[in-house]
């Protein structure tokens, strides 16, 4: 019993975290400029990884397996953030204007 | 359908590896030259890998309760030869920057007009 | 199951190479592979557990060090290139 | 279904290649390199060959991406257009595509266990290696042991590649960075750094002695030492890295790790063996294997991790601006 239901628990979560993982790059291609997409992108690096790798230690169990996802995750969570927040400080020092709407409002 | 799905592998390697010739060979700029020697010797890699591969084996590590492995052969060739290809193009590389300090252009056409001129 | 996960990872990084093709800038190319390897870290994961060998995930760990460096030492490369030729332009 | 996933990364990657001869600008080509690689790496992974994959990604991605883009920026980006019209040459790629194509033909096809590459050598190699080797890792016990020599061939040409950089591009070192309010936009990337780097020389180390029970090894290890350095001479310039691991230590270390390997071999001999022949390195046979094993890949390590810092630095110090 308990086992099943941590299989459906974990299903659940790669789901979840593969179809947040479609969504950010579907973003990353429809969105209309360079500084939108870095949202998109960190819904990928954020949500979408996290449940992926939670899903598959819900599979790992309490095992070295376990322990090498939480590492993948913690170096996730500190990479990700950083290489975007590098990335929008270079293209703000390379003047790449944001797109903005100059309608009245 | 087996006959094509049996050498699609190859094929496609094949397909890469003369994209990288053609690269090699038409382009007139150094680093895509170089760039493109990289595709070929990526695809000379996954040509090897694709040969280790043995239907429904797994990685060559031997573990219990596991009896189908794919070829390990294979894997040592490639990996001291990834090693050895990034050291043949780092040193490709210093050969372009060094063709740009003598001639000051990396286009191989030029090149060759400076070296009639002389 | 991993096989529905995995073959969904593989859409988005299509999706993501349309994206590294159109550019338009060099950053929107950077976001892309940056993108692209978070998703090759995620399937190389769930391709271990689909062949029954999770112990390789050593190799997505290497992974998600290699692109972070590789995308830092990009922007480092082209930032000192920004002042002569505007690598942001398209 | 693995086929499913081994056909559209193949086709991924074909598009990839495609993309790369077209794009003009040698930025954009140089990330679509390293997408390239990720690309194939994992397909690596599809075909089992774990070692491979931990050497490409490492590689492939990681360092052969910022030797290119060192020399972009070093020389130009845009490629010219080609004064020749490309016509001979698709000619000649056409034919020869075709030629090889004809040859595949005959070739077993893809996954079959009866073809030629896995008769004589390679099951014996997977069947023997538990009692001769006592190592879990095949591709280790053959890179390292029965086929020892090669890879001592294959450490030098790395070696002479090193020195060949170095000929090339000789070295400037670099004075101390100032850590002045200039570099205040590194903040992030300084802290992230700090905390990363103690944690990939250690993973290099893990994957250097692992190397025996899961994929890993001297030159996956090298590589991902040498990354570490790449990182902290990224965040805190490369005249602080030359502090921390100077130029001349580094040509040092890309000769012994050589030697350490020759001695392995010669040691082997003294002790009554063959060249590179561990069993006698120890009373037990699998020991000496071990020991011996251990020994060449520390060595291996210890040469492809100089080697790439200088190459590294050989390419980097040539940017003008000092902070990298």
């Amino acid at each position: 019993m308990m086992d099943l239901i941590l299989d459906v628990l974990s299903w659940v979560c790669l789901l979840g975290g593969a179809i947040f993982l479609l969504i950010g790059a579907i973003g990353v291609l429809r969105f209309p400029d360079f500084y939108t997409r870095l949202h998109a992108v960190s819904i990928c690096d954020t949500l979408g990884a996290g449940l992926v790798l939670v899903g598959l230690m819900l599979q790992g169990g309490l095992s070295l397996v376990t322990v090498k996802l939480l590492l993948i995750f913690y170096f996730m969570i500190f990479t990700g953030p950083s290489a975007v927040h590098a990335l929008a400080e270079a293209a703000l020092q390379d003047k790449l204007k944001p797109l903005v709407d100059e309608r009245e409002p | 359908m087996s006959e094509l799905l049996g050498h699609y592998n190859y094929w496609i390697v094949i397909i890469l590896m003369m994209t990288g010739f053609y690269t090699v060979i038409a382009r007139p700029n150094l680093i895509k030259k170089i760039i493109g020697l990289f595709i070929f010797q990526t695809s000379v890699f996954i040509l090897f890998i694709s040969m280790a591969k043995v239907e429904g084996g797994t990685a060559p590590i031997i573990e219990e309760g596991i009896s189908v492995y794919s070829n390990p052969l294979p894997h040592v060739l490639i990996l001291t030869a990834i090693v050895v290809s990034l050291a043949t193009t780092a040193l490709g590389l210093a050969l372009v920057i060094r063709i740009r300090d003598a001639y000051g252009t990396i286009n191989e056409d030029d090149i060759h007009v400076q070296d009639e001129e002389d | 199951m991993f096989i529905t996960v995995s073959i969904v990872i593989l859409a988005a990084i299509a999706v993501g190479l349309v994206r590294a093709f159109r550019g338009p800038t060099l950053y929107d190319r950077v976001l892309a592979a940056n993108m692209i390897g978070t998703l090759t870290v995620l399937m190389v994961a769930v391709l271990g557990f689909m062949t029954g060998r999770p112990e390789f995930l050593d190799i997505a760990l290497v992974y998600v060090l290699i692109s972070f460096v590789s995308t830092i030492a990009v922007l480092r490369v082209v930032a000192l290139r920004t002042g002569t030729t505007g690598a942001g332009k398209k | 279904m693995e086929h499913l996933i081994d056909i559209v990364l193949l086709g991924l990657l074909m598009i990839t290649g495609f993309a790369i001869v077209r794009l003009r600008s040698l930025l954009a080509v140089a990330m679509l390199t390293s997408i390239y690689s990720l690309l194939s790496a994992s397909l690596f992974v599809v075909l089992d060959a774990v070692d491979v994959a931990l050497t490409e990604a490492a590689i492939g991605a990681g360092i052969s991406t910022i030797l290119i883009l060192a020399t972009v920026a070093l020389t130009s980006d845009e490629e010219k257009v080609p004064r020749h019209t490309p016509l001979l040459p698709l000619v000649v790629v056409i034919a020869t595509g075709a030629a090889l194509i004809y040859g595949t033909l005959d070739m077993p096809h893809y996954g079959d266990p009866a073809a030629p590459v896995h008769r004589d050598v390679a099951s014996s190699y997977l069947h023997d290696t538990p009692a001769d080797i006592g190592v879990q890792n095949v591709v280790t016990s053959v890179l390292a042991s029965y086929r020892g020599y090669d890879t001592l061939g294959e450490v030098t040409v790395i070696f002479t590649a090193g020195i060949g950089v170095l000929a090339l591009l000789g070295y400037r070192t670099r004075r101390r960075n100032s850590q002045g309010p200039g570099n205040r936009k590194l903040v992030v990337l300084r802290v992230v750094a700090k905390l990363f780097f103690p944690l990939i020389l250690l993973f290099a180390l893990y994957v250097l002695f692992h190397g025996d029970y899961g994929p890993g090894g001297g030159f996956q290890a090298g590589v991902i030492f040498a990354t570490g350095f790449i990182l902290y001479a990224l965040a805190f310039g490369l005249g602080n890295a030359q502090r921390v691991i100077p130029h001349q230590l580094l040509r040092i270390m890309a000769a012994v790790g050589v030697l350490i390997y020759a001695a392995v071999g010669i040691e082997s001999m003294l002790l009554g063996g063959k060249f590179l022949e561990y069993r006698v390195l120890a009373d037990d046979p699998v020991t000496g294997q071990h020991l011996g094993i251990m020994l060449i890949e520390l060595g291996v390590g210890i040469t492809v991790v100089a080697v790439m810092l200088i190459i590294y630095y050989g390419f980097v110090s040539r940017l003008h601006s000092g902070d990298m």
